[in-house]
């Protein structure tokens, strides 16, 4: 499991502790890598690469390891992009849409309920359809848009994953996490990461990890 | 008095002498990205509006109040106003 | 030398030096200083930087204690926990705060967890206490000012939170408080907490000649020449905007990547020394750390990389440019550092040496263009200010004051004031949770830290009364250190470790000194009562404008060890527990928020025993150690309605409580005696719980019981918990929404 | 070839039918401070640099470039490229 550290990020920790957590290890990958072989899953953690200026997410989108992240989600690897890590994503056009600034222009750190729109991800397998999650929120641009004609196919092609019970962002029709057209690229704005240890934000985070881990177990025994 | 709508453009900019790391930063990224050539790079702000005014000097003049009470934050970004063109017809 | 000394001699007015400063000046060099020279004297020898009002005082302060392992004297007080080395301190940026609220509130963050990074550890959590005039809501205030009020909130809040939250640390808690004086003044102070393992706490030393001293972070700029130390070393007076040096801009970015490359820097064991540039630039940083060393230091203007053509001498010597450190490194590790900053895209240049002379020499292009005892430059003059007591005697305690026409409507004017209502206006634009060591965040009475690398936790708090220090600078301050003590002990924390900042008017004038003597001398007296060594700290002088001067206001940054169990909460947590007070509620309603909001008087403050206070705080910890409470609320500011209160949105549950015999209800009610705690405890535990309290002499007294969805005072009044939320909750988000 | 250094201006803003928060609250916010006469706020970015170019034409195309690659999100803005003048002699 490889963790991209862009300058700026700063949740990469948290991603590994929480991963620690259910017991798997991960390791970090400089953004100047180039390549991404040996590694099952790879995690764009949250934070402000390159200080989330021009746009977030803009610059990291050029780093070298972008293009390593690109072949490997063409070969089917799984991809995970939370908060700063979306923003690259989009950014690097893996992922459609854009994340602006939050129609309230606040920046926005509490615990949201989000929605699981579609269980058939291995982002989301482990979840029940509907299943309500409380997961945090710390952004301040996670606004995401896209046009109507691409919301249309998103939720034709459902690969809309979270949607805001409440909506904190603006948000077009309420996404906070969108799926790639293969299903192994996902954004969030809320971080999993920060909802896996009762002491510190509850546990609904494991959900989303859980399942990338069964759908890893099931990729590996061939079961898919 | 007959009031016209005037499209106005004000650009706000950080003033000389200001640091600005996003300028900095953005400049910093644009040689491997294969821009080389691109220098002294500084980001500001750009408001678009649209202003009721009964001539151009006035509106300009409504607009630059507004930017020394509100849309420019004088101790660190100077400005500049563009009236662009009448905008459509009377208000 | 290379320049001509001649013209200089009124220079050192301009620059803000004394003749007799002057005099001493050019007794040490035995000369004339030149420009670059006088400059250097003249922003080290500031208020700000030399400390030269306040020395004779801060040195009383208690400073020992078998936790504290580095005290006052470095970039940070450090104290032991479980075998980590706990790094605190807190700093003001008030000036420059309100000249662009934003950037001033951005660059005081970048300022302290550079304080802290000096030290070798890496920074894990913030607290912004914060001191503004009256918001639009209240109708004493002109509306001018309270838009400009409103202004500053917004800009700081949004620096602090732009800038904590790209450098990845946690903002866990601080203060905002809204009164009259702060009008023309506001405070941003801004505290810092790091960890370290105890081996690597590194110090600003500059040992060992042929040494090597890299500059690491931003180019210098001619931002904030003599920036912060002038700007804090003299009272704001109308149409000086265009003397003031200019604004200093905040990079978080590249501070971040300075945390990451010195932290990985002192992982490697390449530094020698470390030092931030804060006020006084590369002047202080390279004088302070080869003073410290004993050595000496050739500075290398030429190597200085700049943003700005043209930059003279005492300017690249004195700039306040953000975002850069001064770390010392053997001649053998010098390509090894510098790699790690390239690695890191962060600007590292070798800049000079350490010498043997004891001289801090600076060249450009091989002219020398300053040469002086490096010492010197941090031995400032020291002064014994003169101290009066103001002749208008202090206001009268007022304990007797008429009950409020209407008990439900003064509960509810408590909860919605912005002093006193929700904050989460604030903290909900701070990331607060990033690390995941924020066990209990910000809304409650400490923030509650995991301690990487040890099993225990800490708790962190930060107090201040102004309006009780500007009755009795003495006695207000001993309460600021009782308060802090009591909000750790309902967390369950044992308090260890004090940091402070003091915001006070002009040291010029006898009555502020005065003020400051006392407030000091009330701080040494009140950590000594609660066993809490004073590691550091900051004076923040001059917060004056137009020869308005803001109350006395010391803040007190307190951080204690939370032993084992989970702490209970602020919150009630069951229906049928027990509500009970520990701790007695005297008839003193003098400087109490009831009095400010419902009969607008100020004056006066309740009494303290500082004894009572430790005993409280050993039963509350007793008590949650051995889990007998539900949950524990400091009861102070707004008294038992607001604790109440507080504890009944917290647990979102109502109560039911019976106003105490032989007191007037409103007074029984409104009164902030200090050394009270509010808690709930489930029955069969209150026989275990009254014993402890009595082995400590601290009296329990059954107020109720929780349950319902109202809080019922006796037969007065009967408010639903909603209500006490819409009101506490809305209050700051509607002050700050636009008109 | 002897390269000159150019000044250019890029304006960056939000793309039509684009909802712009910053945009209306500036707007909504006018009114009280005086300004009823100021509509259809718009906010985005100038950035300003310097590029070297042997022409302007050729300046142009290498900021239109970096915009289409870089400084402009064609997901939800639109740009325009100023070339100002020759800022200053040769590089
Ligand atoms: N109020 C105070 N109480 C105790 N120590 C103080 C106080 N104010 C300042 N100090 C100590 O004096 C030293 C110098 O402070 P300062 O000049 O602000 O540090 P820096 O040079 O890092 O900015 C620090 O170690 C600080 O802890
Ligand atoms: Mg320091």
């Amino acid at each position: 499991m490889a963790i991209v550290v862009f300058p700026g990020s700063n949740c990469e920790q948290d991603v590994l502790q929480a991963f620690a957590c259910l017991g798997v290890r991960a390791e970090y990958v400089w953004h100047h890598a180039t390549d991404l072989g040996g590694f099952d899953v790879v995690v764009l953690p949250g934070g402000f690469s390159y200080g989330d200026y021009l746009r977030t997410g803009a610059i990291a989108a050029f780093s070298p390891v972008m293009e390593a992240v690109r072949r490997f989600a063409a070969a089917g690897g799984l991809v995970i992009g939370i908060c700063n890590g979306f923003q690259i994503l989009c950014e690097a056009g893996l992922l459609p849409g854009a994340l602006r600034w939050n129609a309230g222009l606040k920046f926005i750190c509490r615990p949201v309920t989000v929605r699981v729109e579609t269980t058939d991800s291995p982002f989301t397998s482990a979840a029940v359809a509907g299943q309500a999650l409380e997961i945090p929120i710390n952004h301040f641009q996670g606004n995401y848009h896209c046009s109507p004609a691409l919301l249309d196919q998103l939720d034709a092609e459902d690969r809309i994953a979270f949607r805001y019970a409440d909506n904190p962002n603006g948000s077009v029709s309420d996404i906070a996490g969108v799926l790639s057209a293969g299903r192994n690229v996902l954004g969030m704005m809320p971080h999993p990461e920060r909802a896996v240890d009762p002491a510190v934000g509850g546990t609904d985070g494991r959900v989303v990890l859980d399942s990338m881990l069964t759908s890893l177990w099931s990729l590996r025994a061939g079961v898919r | 008095m007959e009031l016209v709508r005037f499209a106005v453009a004000v650009d706000v900019m950080p003033k000389d002498g200001i640091s600005d790391p996003q300028g900095q930063t953005i400049e910093r990224a644009l040689p491997s990205l294969g821009f080389a050539d691109v220098h002294d790079v500084r980001v500001g702000k750009r408001i678009e509006l649209a202003v009721e005014a009964p001539d151009a000097e006035t509106a300009e003049a409504i607009v630059r109040a507004a930017c020394v009470r509100f849309l420019a934050n004088p101790v660190i970004e100077e400005f500049q106003v563009h009236v662009l063109e009448r905008a459509g017809g009377p208000a | 030398m290379s320049e001509a000394p001649a013209t200089v001699v009124s220079l050192h007015r301009q620059l803000g030096l004394t003749d007799d400063e002057y005099a001493r000046i050019e007794e040490i060099l035995g000369r004339k200083p030149n420009h670059a020279e006088l400059a250097m004297y003249s922003v080290m020898w500031s208020e700000h930087c030399s400390y030269k009002s306040s020395k004779i005082y801060l040195r009383t302060l208690p400073s020992e204690g078998p936790q504290v392992l580095i005290g006052p004297g470095e970039g940070a007080g450090i104290v032991e926990v479980d075998g980590v080395a706990v790094a605190l301190r807190i700093e003001s940026h008030n000036h420059p705060s309100f000249i662009e609220p934003v950037q001033g509130a951005e660059t005081g963050i970048g300022g302290i967890v550079r304080d802290i990074l000096s030290m070798g550890a890496r920074p894990i959590a913030l607290l912004d206490p914060l001191r503004f005039g009256p918001l639009p809501v209240e109708d004493t205030v002109e509306p001018a000012t309270a838009e400009r009020n409103r202004f500053l909130v917004e800009g700081v809040v949004t620096g602090i939170s732009t800038y904590g939250n790209c450098i990845g640390v946690p903002t866990v808690g601080g203060e905002v408080v809204f009164d009259p004086c702060y009008s023309g003044n506001p405070l941003v102070n801004v505290m810092c907490i790091g960890v370290a393992p105890v081996e690597r706490i590194m110090l600003a030393r500059a040992h060992g000649p042929g040494n090597v001293v890299l500059l690491l972070g931003s180019k210098t700029g001619r931002d904030g020449i003599g920036g912060v130390s002038v700007l804090a070393s003299s009272a704001f007076e109308e149409g000086s905007e265009t003397k003031r040096p200019s604004v200093q801009v905040g990079d978080p970015f590249t501070e971040k990547l300075l945390i990451e490359a010195c932290l990985e820097l002192i992982e490697r064991g390449v530094v020698v020394g470390i030092q931030d540039l804060g006020g006084a630039g590369i002047c202080c940083a390279t004088s302070e750390s080869a003073a410290n060393a004993g050595t000496g230091m050739r500075i290398h203007l030429e190597n200085v990389p700049r943003r700005e053509r043209g930059m003279e001498p005492f300017e690249i010597l004195t700039s306040e440019s953000q975002e850069r450190m001064l770390v010392i490194v053997t001649p053998e590790d010098e390509e090894e550092a510098l790699a790690t900053c390239r690695r890191w895209g962060l600007g590292a240049s070798v800049i000079g040496q350490v010498t043997a002379s004891g001289r801090l020499e600076v060249f450009e292009d091989g002219v020398c263009v300053a040469d002086v005892p490096a010492a010197s430059l941090g031995d400032g003059p020291v002064y014994y200010r003169p101290v009066e007591r103001p002749h208008e005697a202090p206001p009268v305690p007022d304990t007797d004051v008429a009950p409020p026409e209407d008990l439900r409507r003064a509960v509810l004017a408590l909860a919605g004031d912005p002093s006193l209502c929700s904050k989460r206006w604030v903290w909900e634009q701070y990331d607060h949770q990033v690390m995941l060591g924020t066990v209990t965040g910000p809304g409650a009475d400490a923030a509650v830290l995991r301690l990487p690398g040890a099993r225990k936790r800490i708790a962190v708090t930060a107090d201040a009364n102004g309006r009780w220090c500007a009755a009795d600078p003495y006695l207000g301050t001993c309460h600021a250190v009782a308060e802090a003590a009591r909000n750790l002990s309902v967390v369950g924390a044992e308090p260890i470790a004090v940091t402070n900042c003091l915001n006070f008017g002009n040291p010029e004038r006898a009555d502020v000194m005065w003020a400051f003597s006392e407030s000091v001398r009330g701080l040494g007296d009140a950590c000594t009562a609660l066993g809490t060594p004073v590691t550091g700290g900051n004076v923040s002088f001059y917060n004056e404008t137009a020869g308005r001067s803001i109350d006395p206001t010391p803040v007190v940054g307190m951080v204690g060890v939370v032993a084992d169990a989970g702490p209970p909460g602020t919150g009630f947590r069951g229906a049928g527990h027990l509500i009970v007070l520990l701790g007695e509620t005297l008839p003193e309603l003098a400087g109490s928020e009831f009095l400010r909001i419902v009969h607008r008087r100020q004056g006066g403050l309740p009494s303290l025993d500082l004894a009572r206070e430790a005993a409280l705080g050993r039963v509350v910890r007793g008590a949650i150690a051995r889990s007998l409470l539900s949950s524990a609320h400091d009861c102070s500011e707004g008294g038992l309605a607001l604790a109440l209160t507080e504890s009944c949105l917290a647990g979102g549950l109502g109560a039911a409580v019976t106003p105490e015999d032989g007191l007037p209800v409103h007074v029984w009610l409104f009164s902030e005696t200090a050394g009270r705690v509010l808690a709930s405890v489930e029955p069969h535990r209150l026989p275990a719980l009254r014993a402890l309290a009595a082995a400590e002499g601290v009296p329990v007294s059954f107020l109720g019981t929780v349950g319902g969805d109202a809080l019922r005072i006796g037969s007065e009044a009967d408010i639903p918990v909603a209500v006490l939320r819409d009101v506490y909750d809305n209050a700051l988000p509607a002050a700050m929404r636009h008109a």
